[in-house]
């Protein structure tokens, strides 16, 4: 599923390109990792600071199962405003934003059953930074040479209007399934 | 399942993943999930709080919150000192604003941009003068009159009003408003409005068919400006407006006739208080509801000059009838409040928090619902 | 003093406009009783209170002649971010910013003389907001019916390049002298 | 004179002004004064720090400080998402950036801004194309390598980088760089430049006469980006880059010949330590003193998978050719550091107060000479 995605934008970008300097850096080595980093990461304890100026989330008691707390099990990877705490939902963008054509995505473990899940970090995209919820996790995130996994990165950048506005947090398959 | 997750936070890993193991064969896979946009928000009733941002100037923001559970549900960009102003059939939201094309130099350009209330979509602009008032938002600085009409206040730092006219879609008059300021709609004439000027006077005008001033008309001096200046936020019954004073005096002002009229003067406060410097303060400092006749006001103690915008210590309502004390409350720090359409919720946007305050009203005392940290520098409500 | 000043703006910037409609308000009675408004008012207590999110000066220990705080004397009726928190001082804006043209005039009392003084309060103007030592006084300020002494508005408003960036506090007089 | 002034505020006013009229004899009048603009900053030693202003991603900053006192200097917009860097004389400051013409909406225009880095002032902008990466402030991602060429990153999310001439003001090429990131110069030849990939390549490219990539070569594989990922950022000693792994690891690559070589691979980390989970962590994590050899990197405990962006608990410094531990201090929660070009100050970045902090290294441990409260998300630091 993960590879599948990957290969949607990747196909629609930058085939082009990577083929003129496939004799480089063949499309492979992008992507051929990217299975093994899925397996195996533990889920260590990530320090959740408040870097919003105090003005998000940081006085909010926050029950574990919380969809607007940084630190709901979906998020294990999200950097940027919750939509949860926009006018949207996990899976849906606040009104009159545009869900990013293209994602990275990362894999959290649900502690209700165990599992990985494949979780697609689309940013909503064209209004102004909604501002509430600013969370910054990086489970199996990576610098932007595995672009697939990297999250300092407005990823509206293939839409036609790319303001950012939040991050959704949508299952799209199981890691190890 | 929160003792394994704590577990698993700790990194007691292997523990927790043994534990989990077992826990995974009770619960279904999760399906695979479909990404969407919500068309629209959902609250039924919406405060509409702008926020001037003023950390980031040109990138103001207007939120919407639900007024019944405060509830965040969306927002809309409003640019470098936009001033906005829900429809009168509540359905669009104007916004009088301007942008230079490189953030913070450039070249100008100031519109009235028109967005769908409910959708938060962007609907079309209107081009206006770059005269456009660059305030903090307050009430009536933005006005609608009518389906026709709508009046940008213009500051440079010469006053005056800029008349859209909505169904041509452009500027059709500069009407000069010196030394007076805020544009207040008179229910009964959807071409007529009114103004505050630091004489103590105010002006009612008439617009024409072609949006000009066709009459306008000064009222005595109701006002001293020096000694006991009115707040420029009112609200209305009918077409008196009820503005309150910095010492704490309400006065009302009949802007139905030709010329505006006194229509009463009262004192919030007691002798006694007013020795304690009761003061009311804040930037939208009347909150009415005119079925029931309650106001509201926001005040603070130790006030005198310049505690004018102070925050809230107490929140007191009044029965305008009787104009009598009947609530107390606390002030939430609040610098602008409001009532909910059917008078039983009352808002108030806490200046130190930067957050939205409901109150219940249906007991003696207004009760908190819910409070919402909202933005980072709200000046203003507008209610749905 | 401060007459000569509000009439230097309004004679720039509204004479033509002021003559049209002089048979409803003259322009004396915009500016007759700022005279008296000077003469008088108290210097009561204010309330210091931080609206910038705990961003800007909140956590800031403020002797009385730091002019890097909202106490400073001068600020008495300052509302916007100090210049000279922003590279600028009290009277120069800081590098890159132009001073506003036009201005509102404020009274303060200097502790250490006990003479009112007229301070100029002008914008400097042309880039983005400073953001640091955001302060809110408002000894003698009016809403805007009395445009001149008038501070919720972004007095760049008549610069070409109208962007806020802070607020110097320059002597411009004495106010009973 | 306190005493005078604490008892006007407490409104004790008739003593107060009966003391003031007393003190007031004493006191010449202050002089009418005049308004001036500062011609430019007077710090001799700069920090220039991005600030993505995430909660106004729009109108991003770029923060200027005294780096000896901490004084701040001055301010420029960066736009939204825009990456900075000094020029190679430190004259002028150059913004890869980009705006829309309504602010969050409408039509795009992507630059390269040049800035006066001591006025603070716009100098002029050259058009470079939409591809420009909309990223968080890193080093590296707007590189100049010559008076001639500015290099920009690009990511569509494919990635690019595109070549600007700054003697014609204009991009002349794009060059591709499928599965690369960031942009290193290389001191030895100045057309030529680094990229790191995602299969633990270095990538050299050589650029021609008009900007093309006339020579491109891949190393072998260097690091690996699963199992011990490099930070984006490191510092050179000549022509080896020295950068960091997300477990502690140093991994030095020699860019100077036809291709990037391994030049050394050493641990931060004790065996006891990294058992502890002691690791780099932050935005730009290595700060190195060409001339004394030293290499600081901001440190945290119990880390693990996931926590490269984590704050320091402590900062650790090292001698490059000993490859000994010289300093352990506190780490200021800090997520970028830098050196001063005298080596004599280290730099952080707290991320939690956004503020930066000044260390004196001249004693045994580093010192802290100044805090100061800078924007709201820096994530970089550039020494001037």
């Amino acid at each position: 599923m993960l590879l599948q995605i990957l290969q949607t934008w990747i196909d629609r970008f930058t085939e082009r390109r990577i083929r003129r300097a496939a004799q480089l850096t063949s499309r492979r080595s992008t992507l051929a990792k990217v299975g093994t980093l899925l397996v195996g990461g533990a889920a260590l304890p990530m320090l959740p600071f408040d870097r919003s100026g105090g003005v998000a989330h940081a006085a909010k008691v926050s029950p574990v199962d919380d969809a607007e707390t940084c630190e709901y099990w979906r998020n294990c990877a999200l950097d940027g405003f919750l939509c949860t705490c926009c006018g949207g939902s996990v899976t849906s963008c606040p009104p009159g934003a545009e869900a990013s054509k293209v994602t990275w995505v990362g894999t959290c473990k649900n502690p209700k059953d165990g599992r990985d899940y494949l979780v697609s970090y689309n940013d909503c995209c064209g209004k102004v930074a909604c501002g509430r919820c600013l969370c910054n996790y990086n489970e199996r995130e990576r610098p932007a040479y595995r672009m697939g996994v990297h999250n300092d990165i407005n990823w509206c950048m293939a839409d036609k209007q790319t303001m950012y506005h939040c991050t959704v947090s949508v299952i799209v398959g199981v890691a190890n399934a | 399942m929160k003792a394994v997750r704590y577990a698993l936070r700790k990194g007691a890993l292997i523990a927790a993943l043994a534990g989990l193991s077992q826990a995974g064969a009770a619960f279904a896979q999760l399906p695979v999930e479909t990404l969407t946009s919500e068309p629209a928000i959902k609250a039924k009733n919406r405060i509409y709080i702008p926020d001037i941002a003023i950390m980031h100037i040109a990138d103001g923001k207007l939120h919407v919150v639900d007024g019944d559970t405060g509830k965040y549900q969306g927002v809309i960009g409003t640019g470098f000192t936009g001033q906005s102003k829900l429809s009168k059939d509540g359905t669009e939201v104007f916004i009088a604003t301007g942008y230079y094309d490189r953030g913070q130099r450039g070249n100008r350009t100031d519109i009235v941009e028109v967005w769908d209330a409910t959708t938060l979509r962007f609907k079309y602009e209107i081009p206006i003068g770059e005269k456009r008032a660059m305030a903090l938002n307050y009430k009536y600085l933005l006005t609608q009159l009518s389906d026709r009409w709508l009046i940008v206040q213009n500051a440079t730092p010469a006053t005056s009003v800029q008349v859209v006219d909505l169904a041509a879609k452009k500027v059709v008059s500069e009407i000069a408003t010196p030394g007076c300021w805020a544009i207040y709609p008179v229910k009964s004439n959807p071409n007529k409005f009114g103004t505050l000027c630091g004489d103590g006077t105010v002006q009612l005008i008439t617009l024409g068919n072609d949006g000009s001033a066709a009459t306008r008309t000064a009222s005595e001096p109701l006002f001293d400006a020096d000694a006991d200046a009115l707040f420029i936020q009112g609200e209305a019954t009918g077409d008196v407006y009820h503005f309150v004073s910095f010492t704490g005096n309400v006065v009302s002002i009949d802007f139905g006739g030709d010329k505006a009229v006194a229509a009463g003067k009262w004192s919030l406060v007691s002798a006694a208080e007013r020795k304690q410097g009761w003061r009311p303060g804040g930037y939208q400092v009347v909150a009415l509801h005119e079925g029931t006749g309650r106001l509201y006001v926001p005040m603070h103690a130790g006030g005198g000059e310049g505690s004018h915008k102070n925050p809230a210590k107490e929140i007191w309502g009044y029965d305008l009838s009787s104009k009598k004390r009947v609530v107390k409350t606390a002030g939430h720090m609040s610098t602008a409040i409001g009532v909910s359409t059917d008078g039983k919720k009352l808002y108030a946007i806490d200046a130190e928090k930067a957050s939205l305050v409901i109150m219940d009203l249906s007991g003696k005392q207004p009760k908190v619902k819910a409070t919402v940290q909202v933005g980072e520098f709200p000046s203003q409500l507008e209610i749905h």
